[in-house]
């Protein structure tokens, strides 16, 4: 983790409500994971205050360029969407514990709620690059915001896409649909991200199918390096709960141990 | 002219510069980002006696200029401490300071005790802002005689220095701290960060967890640059200043209001190369204006003509 | 939805909203700029009673997310308040709050038995954050024992809604407010500037001519808001929120934690319109939660599972 | 006054350190007097918090613009330079009172340091609409600075350019440029703005000529509508001393009854 000040190449709104920008990150010598992330100056000035954190969406190693994907939600982020094209913005990372793929997990399955699409987008692509098969479950409010179809599919995964514009986002549905793609395939491992509910759903599934788990989360962050312990959450091992720092143990974390509330 | 001394001296602590983070905004996660033995010294989080899981999430939230925390002192426990958080410390030779919470007067005596006899410590700060579990509730902090006691307690265990860190929450911090250096603290940190609040009114919820926290960052500097300048009036022993600093010309404030060293928090959250960039940037100054030693610049503010009357 | 009720009530007061004007921060001067009937109330500058000249300049400086002042209270004196400023608001149907400060408890009794019985003054907001200047020069509003005393004696002399404006540098802003209500105030402000100062680094000068001054602005808002929850957690009189209130937002903020009404000051310096955007968005955001009466809002916080903790 | 939200025509880099902003005027129906000024919200978020007073440098009432000349001096002044010619600019006012021609005046001297000229500029505009003669000695660090010159000879001004850089600034010298003024015009009143030391000099040349002087004032603002009394200095009448506001009252005043520090 450092502090970089990149050059922003694009920076651009890919739908109604998400941005998309790409950074040179030629000058980070440091391994970046899936499932890593940055947290990033939004403005020059002292307003807005924090930094914030985006999770890595792509990783070009070829062009050395890094991208995000973000949902517009308050100050930072708009003001993150005024940072133009060959200026630079202020980054701090990588940071964090990513995913991790084992070698005998030749298939997976993803589901991703929202935004949580950025975060698991770069594992695709890692697990693209690593042969390994993708199942991806989408689910957004509509199909406006189902925006990373395209790049998941670009790295060969299996797209199901569920909103509550076509009413099939219920979790009722989602799991009929998880139970459709275990009888076609035989899935090693199980990837969620950007919603409570699923993340259940998810965590459920796993232990009944008794494959591992994982999932990236999110918390209100202080110093985004682990000295604050403002971004705690639980893991319930086998005899004692551990607090764990989503910035530093995390933000991925074994599925079937997170507390989720 | 020649490199500006900027050494300055609390208790038996030779600090090389006045630059130290504050407790709570650092660790040894930072290890990858600077040479800690650029600071002053080492502040690691406040530490229990005992493990303490700390408060609910959400325990931060943003507010124009700063931040509200409500972290609870999230603590592995002293005997965690001793074998793992100052032994991460041993191959700097910067001075580690040790900053201890607790819940009685006998719990801070016990654990200066403890943590004196560590030779890898070589001061301890009182973070006496917690609430007095065996008292009213309040903070010891808020209360002079209770913090008299017990700063004195302390030094009667101790031989290594040791800061009272005052909390801001009170009708006179002057009054505090005239205890605490009656009672023979080698050093006053003005000071913790001052309670408070906010409210979502969407969800009509508190941001905060615990529901009320402590505010930090550049919007309390103006409060704790008064604190300072008050202490001062009435106060030999050296003084920490720290809340708000973002800067050099923040440290360079509160030098100047009477601070003898400076403690930098949220700063490290948004800059984390802050402290770096302060110590360089309190050098240039000591540059421009010609001052050879640090020392001089202590508490030099320049009155005009002093007139006291109602600032409301 | 119907048009939702913004009135509230403090003391005989009938407001047709909750905002009004911080005192020192408002005066005759806005009246090109919006119908003062608009407002829940009008309260002008606070009045000494002899003629005052006021502090150095300079008498403001800016700071992260506010300003600190030390104007001292400037004043024509009661007489002249009398006779050209109470008459200035004589065609506006808004009840007029007048703001006094004095040197002495009897004082504070003496003025307000006199504005009192004017038929332009609907109530009167004790400012207790001056310094007693017969007593040890710490403010009135430091100790519950003269605040109490000092309310007390203004209720004995006039039935006028009296409004205690509390200082917010305490250690216990509850013990202050239950003195006041004990004493019979009909309603609590809180609450006036935090004590600030700034330096300039290049000068070393205090930025502010006295010296030290008030904190007012955003920078303020979570320590207020905080301390207007603590208050209403234990005074069942009507609390005024002021501090920071820079939009809707805000003062919903405020009236969540338990304001029930709520003063603008420094928000109108930058956006001169501000109390009347403010009004606005209140009145859309009841409806937009479909709230018909602004009352079911007042400290309706919710918490979804209290812990009290170590804040620090 | 009012507070109004105004198309930015052009704001362009003068010189080294002034900066010169024209903004269409065309909704201000109050008129606006030489000595006015308005207070100007310098950037759209809270950072800096307060505005900034800014005399009217020129009207043009056939263009209906006003124009404003402008020092950087800190954070304020810096992010005013960002707004760009189609942007909005927040500015407050008229506020304060402006100067008086007296129909009698037919001669005056303008005195005026660094970016007083600002101010004294849009007097020298209003004497040449009513054909009254304007003699003008323009002090600054450097030539560079002096960037009204031209300005006050197109309104058929008499220009003296004294600088540091010239070492013609002293005030002993700008002294003996006064008395040779004097010897060649019938100077009927004097004005000054930008200077104390110059602003001592002038009140005691028109004591001494027995002539009505004017002073635009500086001082720092919290409300610049006259509700918070920060920004007020003094007035010496025949048996007591006035306190006044800046923003109210001034911030021009009576040279001969200002107390100059
Ligand atoms: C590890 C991690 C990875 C993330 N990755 C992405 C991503 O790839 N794309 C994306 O669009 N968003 C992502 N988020 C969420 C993103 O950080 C928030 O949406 C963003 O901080 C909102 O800032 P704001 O100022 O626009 O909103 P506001 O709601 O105004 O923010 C107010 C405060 O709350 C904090 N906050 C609000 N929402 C969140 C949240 N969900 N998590 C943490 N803090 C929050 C902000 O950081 C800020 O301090 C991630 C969050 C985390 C913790
Ligand atoms: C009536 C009046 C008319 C003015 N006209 C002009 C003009 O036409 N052109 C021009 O360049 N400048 C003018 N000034 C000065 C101008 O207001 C300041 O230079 C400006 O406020 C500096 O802001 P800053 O943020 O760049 O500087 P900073 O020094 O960072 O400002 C810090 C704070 O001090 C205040 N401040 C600093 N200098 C002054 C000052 N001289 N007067 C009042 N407040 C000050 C600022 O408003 C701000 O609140 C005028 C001032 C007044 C009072
Ligand atoms: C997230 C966080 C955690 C903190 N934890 C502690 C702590 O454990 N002990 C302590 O004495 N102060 C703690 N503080 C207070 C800081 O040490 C410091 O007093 C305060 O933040 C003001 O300084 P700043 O504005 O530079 O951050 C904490 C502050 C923050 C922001
Ligand atoms: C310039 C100025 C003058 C003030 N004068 C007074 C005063 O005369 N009496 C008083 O009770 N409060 C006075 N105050 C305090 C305000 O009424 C208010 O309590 C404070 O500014 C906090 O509110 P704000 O943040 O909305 O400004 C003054 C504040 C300012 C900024
Ligand atoms: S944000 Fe500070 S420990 Fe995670
Ligand atoms: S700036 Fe408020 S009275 Fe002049």
């Amino acid at each position: 983790m450092q502090v970089y000040n990149l050059e922003v190449l694009s920076n651009v709104k890919v739908s109604d409500r998400y941005w998309h920008m790409v950074v040179d990150a030629s000058e980070i010598k440091e391994e970046i994971k899936p499932g890593q992330f940055f947290n990033i100056k939004c403005a020059d000035e002292s307003f807005p205050f924090l930094r914030r954190p985006f999770s890595i969406y792509r990783i070009n190693k070829v062009e050395k360029t890094i991208e995000f994907l973000y949902l517009i939600k308050g100050l930072g982020t708009v003001r993150l969407t005024d940072i133009k094209a060959g200026e630079k913005v202020d980054i701090f990372g990588p940071l964090g514990v990513g995913f991790t793929l084992e070698p005998e997990w030749d298939t997976i399955l993803l589901l991703a709620r929202g935004v949580g699409i950025a975060t698991l987008a770069a594992l695709a692509q890692e697990a693209a690059q690593q042969n390994v098969k993708c199942v991806a479950i989408l689910s957004a409010r509509s199909n406006n915001d189902l925006l990373a179809t395209e790049t998941l599919q670009g790295f060969g995964a299996e797209v199901y896409k569920v909103t509550e514009e076509d009413g099939t986002s219920d979790v009722d549905n989602v799991e009929k649909i998880i139970e459709d793609i275990f009888k076609e395939h035989d899935i090693k491992a199980g990837f969620t991200c950007g919603s409570q509910r699923l993340s259940k759903l998810m965590q459920r599934v796993t232990k009944n199918k008794d494959i591992p788990g994982q999932i990236a989360l999110e918390e209100h962050m202080g110093c985004a390096m682990g000295v604050c312990y403002a971004c705690v959450c639980d893991l319930q091992h086998e005899d004692h709960v551990e607090s764990v720092r989503v910035c530093k143990e995390g933000p991925v974390f074994d599925l079937n141990k997170v507390v989720l509330s | 002219m020649k490199k500006p001394s900027l050494s300055v001296q609390i208790g038996k602590l030779n600090l090389t510069n006045p630059i130290m983070p504050a407790s709570g905004a650092f660790g040894a996660e930072m290890e990858g980002l600077f040479d800690f033995d650029k600071l002053g010294a080492v502040v690691p989080k406040s530490i229990t006696k005992y493990p303490r899981g700390g408060n609910t999430t959400p325990r931060v939230c943003e507010v124009n200029g700063g931040m509200i925390n409500s972290i609870g002192i999230q603590s592995k426990g002293l005997d965690y401490y001793l074998e793992h958080i100052i032994p991460a410390y041993k191959d700097y030779e910067t001075p580690l300071i040790a900053s201890i919470s607790a819940d009685s007067i006998d719990e801070y005596a016990e654990m200066s005790e403890i943590i004196g006899n560590e030779t890898g410590v070589s001061g301890i700060e009182l973070n006496i802002s917690c609430p007095n579990l065996k008292g009213d509730g309040k903070a010891f902090g808020m209360d002079a005689a209770i913090s008299h006691e017990l700063v004195k307690k302390v030094k009667n265990v101790t031989d290594k220095t040791i800061i009272a860190k005052l909390t801001p929450n009170v009708t006179s911090i002057q009054e505090i701290a005239r205890a605490c250096e009656e009672a023979g603290a080698d050093g006053l940190n003005v000071a913790n960060t001052l309670l408070a609040m906010a409210i979502d009114v969407h969800t009509r919820q508190p941001k905060i967890g615990n529901v009320l926290g402590g505010i930090s960052g550049p919007a309390i500097k103006p409060i704790i640059v008064r604190m300072i300048y008050q202490v001062k009036q009435v106060c030999s022993i050296p003084i920490i200043g720290c809340g708000g600093v973002m800067n050099a010309e923040d440290a360079i404030e509160m030098i100047i209001a009477g601070a003898t060293a400076v403690q930098v928090g949220t700063a490290s959250f948004i800059k984390p190369m802050a402290m770096i960039e302060i110590i360089n940037g309190v050098e240039a100054y000591l540059k421009e204006y010609e001052i050879e030693d640090i020392n001089e610049l202590i508490g030099d503010i320049h009155i005009p003509s002093q007139v006291t009357n109602c600032n409301a």
